[in-house]
């Protein structure tokens, strides 16, 4: 029997997958094709105090090997997260992991301390990553004072353990990295999306309203698993690697690189059940590789 | 319900310039439920082009397992389509989406379609006359060379065809030849490119009136939010065109 | 008539198109398959005083629209190519952009100081971005004072006007770009590749031998797009786009981002003959466009 | 000369457990020089996969424009690549690299290969013999569902087969029937696994060898540093296994 299972703090995942936070809205579309409880653990859409409204439209592109998205943090805002889709997601047996955003410090402790209450949520996913706000977002993720700082004020308040979700658009991700810990987190997940660009070729225009947006998918796997790697290396904090995960052998890959579970998202878009196929597949998979657990990989290219 | 199934390709051919009509078939077909809803298709195994096509249901042919889709081949995504031939499968997610209520027309309804928006009336058009509706068509195209399916809407009824350089039927939009015909339909139906929607919406603010609408899409069915509009219904919200649309009542989008 | 021709601070080019360095060694090659006397310029292979032998083997793999490379700066050393490689270049009616790399700025300026003297080296492109060295190269890069002071140096030494080539991998290259212009840079290249790792799935080890490389081709062209459109915003500097040029429309759109010419890469191991073939496509494509000259629509997306 | 060609395929089947013959047509053949050389395919006309993939050439047929390859499907590249069928048109550059001097041998040659290094040295077979060369053909797979071409080299010499499993032929690796073999040989060509050419090496120092070498390339022509080797030639240069190789004297490769 191979072992699928993986703990983390707050986390006692069933398998190491779960969907990306944007990429699954709160659950209920991909419900309609799928039971939620089969996933590891649910990475729901951001949350911020307010409801907002996002970026207009178009807010996606389609690169080679990837796509942009400028949604710009459009959520019902925390109110309603709390009140109706968290209560809802409750008939799945799945641990929730709550995806904070905000524009100042206070609008992060004020959503985090809130919805770290609710009884399904085991914890929090602090996005100062997000490239596709104008305040806010990842201006929190790319000063090591900055981001040790909001880590701080959201430990303080946040009733389950706080991951933090850090931006590739940096120059040296270990820095921050190191400096959430000293910030007291207790995981990180990476890698949210790089800063990207379309044009529209005829008319010259930026093909995304936002003008920039960010890129996912397969495109940018080699970026996201080279910083697992590095940051893997350089603390001792879990962490749950995303970035380009399309399939069973893309999970071995992150889990080698250091990652304790996997994220996928944008592959959500190409193949709604991705999620479920991979969970099926990796025991055989983990077997074939001569293993008997998931926690066996991770980090095995370190150790090589 | 929605499926996501490998349906078998039985026919592709080149009905007008550049645009493609391809029937496929699988089980999928025996889940549509509606005219205007739309299926997500992945037009490659590879990872380039990534994200699905959204392209309308044209006619279903239930007995068969069957249904029709019509396209135009422009970009990278529908240009890989128009390869596939007969036999060969393909990456169907759907039936997606809310399409036209045939039960809201009475008697009479109008069918305004421009360009690749005209296809899903076809099967509109089909259902309503089974209901004993008379519709009529007004359809509008580039030019002559990309006309298509005319045949097809006479034998359901009245058709007029506009083309914007006059090359067949009325020169000019679809507004022009409803400027000429009487109002004297309860409701109309409208798929089309946004402007047109806009145009045929002005002209008829009494009538009931249903309207599909595009958007650039991710997922297709509701979770990314990436195919919003703005709506009349509610200043904090927007609603999403793959899951509350494609097809709104007159009035609710704001485009 | 649409008219191709671009000026550039040292340079007078036929057309906007030339491979990018490290991609086209120092020519010959490709003088088998066609004549490099079409191409706007050449950026020869990175120069550096001594020989240099580069990474181990492995040194590239391919990953999703892209490839990773670690080279590591692989040439035969200043003597051999300022006696050998650029007096064999002179056959042809193209000027030459020496990429110069080093591990000190002692290194650079003396690079800098000897090649730019050769006749057909019409202009320096400085390699403060290459990924693949342990010293030098992106350290360079990543720092706006550092990077600012190396292009002074470089610039007293240098006869030929001298471009700095910058590195995708910083939080801010916009700051790095207006340093380089403080610093007295006459233009700007961009990008070089963005760090990345690819894993054996089977072992878990990296397959690239130096473990990361630099990801490059079409997977990055919206990263390097968003970057070229930010810089050409907040700097006066003329910029050589690249990053993931495949076709004249990626030309085109690397042109309306603000670039004055456009550089290819990676493209040129999967098609010898796209520099070439770009060539020929642009008049017919400028004049679809509406555009008579390639000049017309540089930065045509600021203007909108 | 080096040409790119959209090149027909001719045929293509499955000779031996997802080793795959394919033969294609066109101009691009008739520049074939000598065995052992390579072309650099690319395999789909998407940017996934990107990179070429180089494959020697297995036979010529200079009178047909054709030439024949042999390889094996496992990634994803020569997977795509098992899909071709007949009248597919297949991006090839080529023919690229120094292959086998078949003018060093003087009258018996020893020709040794491993797996999928096996198929150039079946050319080289052909042309040695046109020469009068006596060949004798030491081959080595996996097991028994991986040989191929025996009869084919059988009917040009004298042939030894081992296998891993011991399913087919000798039990081991080639290495155990060169041991029994006498060294009655003036030259021997040798194609498979670095640690296959290692041994071979090994095993005849006096004799003239020719090794063909295998590296993970970009572009195949000796432009990009990618495929480079260490070489007892020099201490500050190294050799390109795309342009000065795939094949060396041994003794100039350090691997
Ligand atoms: C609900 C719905 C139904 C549709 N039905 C039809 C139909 O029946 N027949 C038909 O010909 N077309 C239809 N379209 C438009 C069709 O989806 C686009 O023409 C197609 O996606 C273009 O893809 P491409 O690869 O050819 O173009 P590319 O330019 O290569 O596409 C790049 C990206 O942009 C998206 N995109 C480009 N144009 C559009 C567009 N107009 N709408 C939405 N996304 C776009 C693509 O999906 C892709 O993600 C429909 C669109 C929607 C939203
Ligand atoms: C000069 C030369 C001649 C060759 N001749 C043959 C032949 O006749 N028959 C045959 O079956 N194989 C041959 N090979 C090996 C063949 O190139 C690889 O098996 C093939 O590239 C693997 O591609 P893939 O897409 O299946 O694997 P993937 O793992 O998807 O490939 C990923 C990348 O790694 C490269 N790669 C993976 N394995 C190898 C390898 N062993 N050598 C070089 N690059 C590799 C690929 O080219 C690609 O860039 C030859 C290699 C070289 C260098
Ligand atoms: C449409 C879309 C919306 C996203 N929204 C969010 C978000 O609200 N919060 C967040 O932290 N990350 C968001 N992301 C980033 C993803 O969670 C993930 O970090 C990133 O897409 C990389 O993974 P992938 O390549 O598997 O998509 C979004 C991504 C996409 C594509
Ligand atoms: C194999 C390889 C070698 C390279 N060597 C150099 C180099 O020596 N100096 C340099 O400045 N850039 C080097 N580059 C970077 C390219 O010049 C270019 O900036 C980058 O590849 C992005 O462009 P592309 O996507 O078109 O390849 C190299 C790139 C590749 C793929
Ligand atoms: S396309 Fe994802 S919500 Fe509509
Ligand atoms: S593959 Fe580029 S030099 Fe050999």
């Amino acid at each position: 029997m191979t072992d699928l299972t993986v703990e983390l703090p707050g986390l006692d995942l069933k398998n190491p997958i779960m969907p990306a936070s944007g990429c699954f809205g709160f659950g209920k579309e991909y419900a309609q094709l799928y039971d939620l409880s089969q996933l590891g653990a649910i990475m729901i859409k951001a949350t911020t105090v307010e409801t907002r409204l996002g970026n207009p439209t178009p807010r996606v592109a389609e690169t080679a090997s990837g796509m942009l998205n400028a949604i710009g943090l459009q959520n019902p805002g925390l109110e309603k997260v709390a009140g109706q889709e968290l209560p809802w997601l409750e008939q799945y047996d799945v641990p929730i992991i709550a995806n904070v955003a905000g524009t100042t410090t206070e609008d992060y402790v004020e959503v985090a301390k809130a919805i770290s209450e609710a009884p399904n949520v085991h914890a929090l996913e602090i996005n100062i990553s997000c490239p596709n706000v104008k305040l806010g977002g990842i201006t929190f993720g790319t000063d090591p004072d900055v981001a040790r700082e909001l880590t701080r004020a959201v430990k303080e308040v946040s009733s389950v353990p706080v991951y933090i979700k850090l931006s590739p658009n940096v120059t040296d991700i270990v820095s921050i990295a190191k400096a959430v810990e000293e910030g007291g987190a207790d995981g990180i997940t990476m890698i949210n999306t790089l800063l990207g660009m379309r044009m529209d070729t005829k008319t010259g225009r930026p093909i995304i309203a936002n003008i920039t947006g960010g890129l996912s998918g397969p495109a940018i796997k080699p970026v996201a698993l080279r910083m697992v790697y590095e940051v893997s290396k350089h603390t001792k904090l879990p962490i749950i690697g995303m970035g380009g995960v399309t399939n069973v052998d893309d999970v071995i890959d992150f889990l080698s690189a250091g990652a304790s579970a996997v994220a996928v998202g944008t592959a959500n878009f190409v193949n709604p059940f991705v999620c479920p196929e991979i969970i099926g597949q990796l025991p055989e998979r983990l077997h074939e590789l001569g293993f008997d657990s998931v926690k066996e990989l991770v980090g095995r290219s370190h150790r090589l | 319900m929605i499926k996501q199934e490998r349906m078998q390709v039985v026919k592709q051919q080149e009905i007008a310039k550049h645009i493609f009509e391809l029937t496929v078939q699988g089980e999928l077909a025996n889940e549509m439920a509606e005219p205007g809803q739309f299926v997500h298709i992945r037009v490659a195994d590879s990872f380039e082009p990534l994200l699905r096509r959204p392209i309308s249901v044209a006619s279903i042919d239930m007995e068969a397992s069957q249904f029709t889709m019509i396209y135009r081949a422009e970009g990278r995504g529908t240009g890989l389509l128009s390869e596939k031939k007969a036999g060969d499968l393909l990456d169907i997610l759907g039936p997606l989406g809310h399409g036209f209520p045939v039960e809201e027309a009475q008697k009479k309804a109008y069918l305004i379609g421009g360009g690749i928006g005209v296809p899903p009336l076809y099967e509109l058009a089909k259902q309503l006359n089974e209901r004993g509706i008379e519709t009529v068509h007004i359809l509008g195209f580039e030019s002559k060379q990309a006309v298509f399916y005319e045949d097809k809407f006479r034998e359901l009824g009245d058709t007029h065809i506009a083309t914007v350089d006059g090359s067949h039927g009325t020169q000019g939009f679809v507004t022009h030849i409803l400027n000429e015909l009487p109002s004297d339909f309860d409701t109309y139906y409208s798929c089309g490119p946004t402007a047109m929607l806009e145009a045929v919406q002005w002209a008829y603010p009494q009538k009931k009136g249903f309207l599909s609408y595009e958007q650039r899409m991710g997922c297709g069915i509701g979770a990314c939010f990436a195919c919003v509009c703005r709506t009349t219904k509610s200043e904090t919200d927007y609603i999403k065109v793959c899951s509350d649309g494609p097809v709104f009542p007159a009035g609710v989008v704001i485009s």
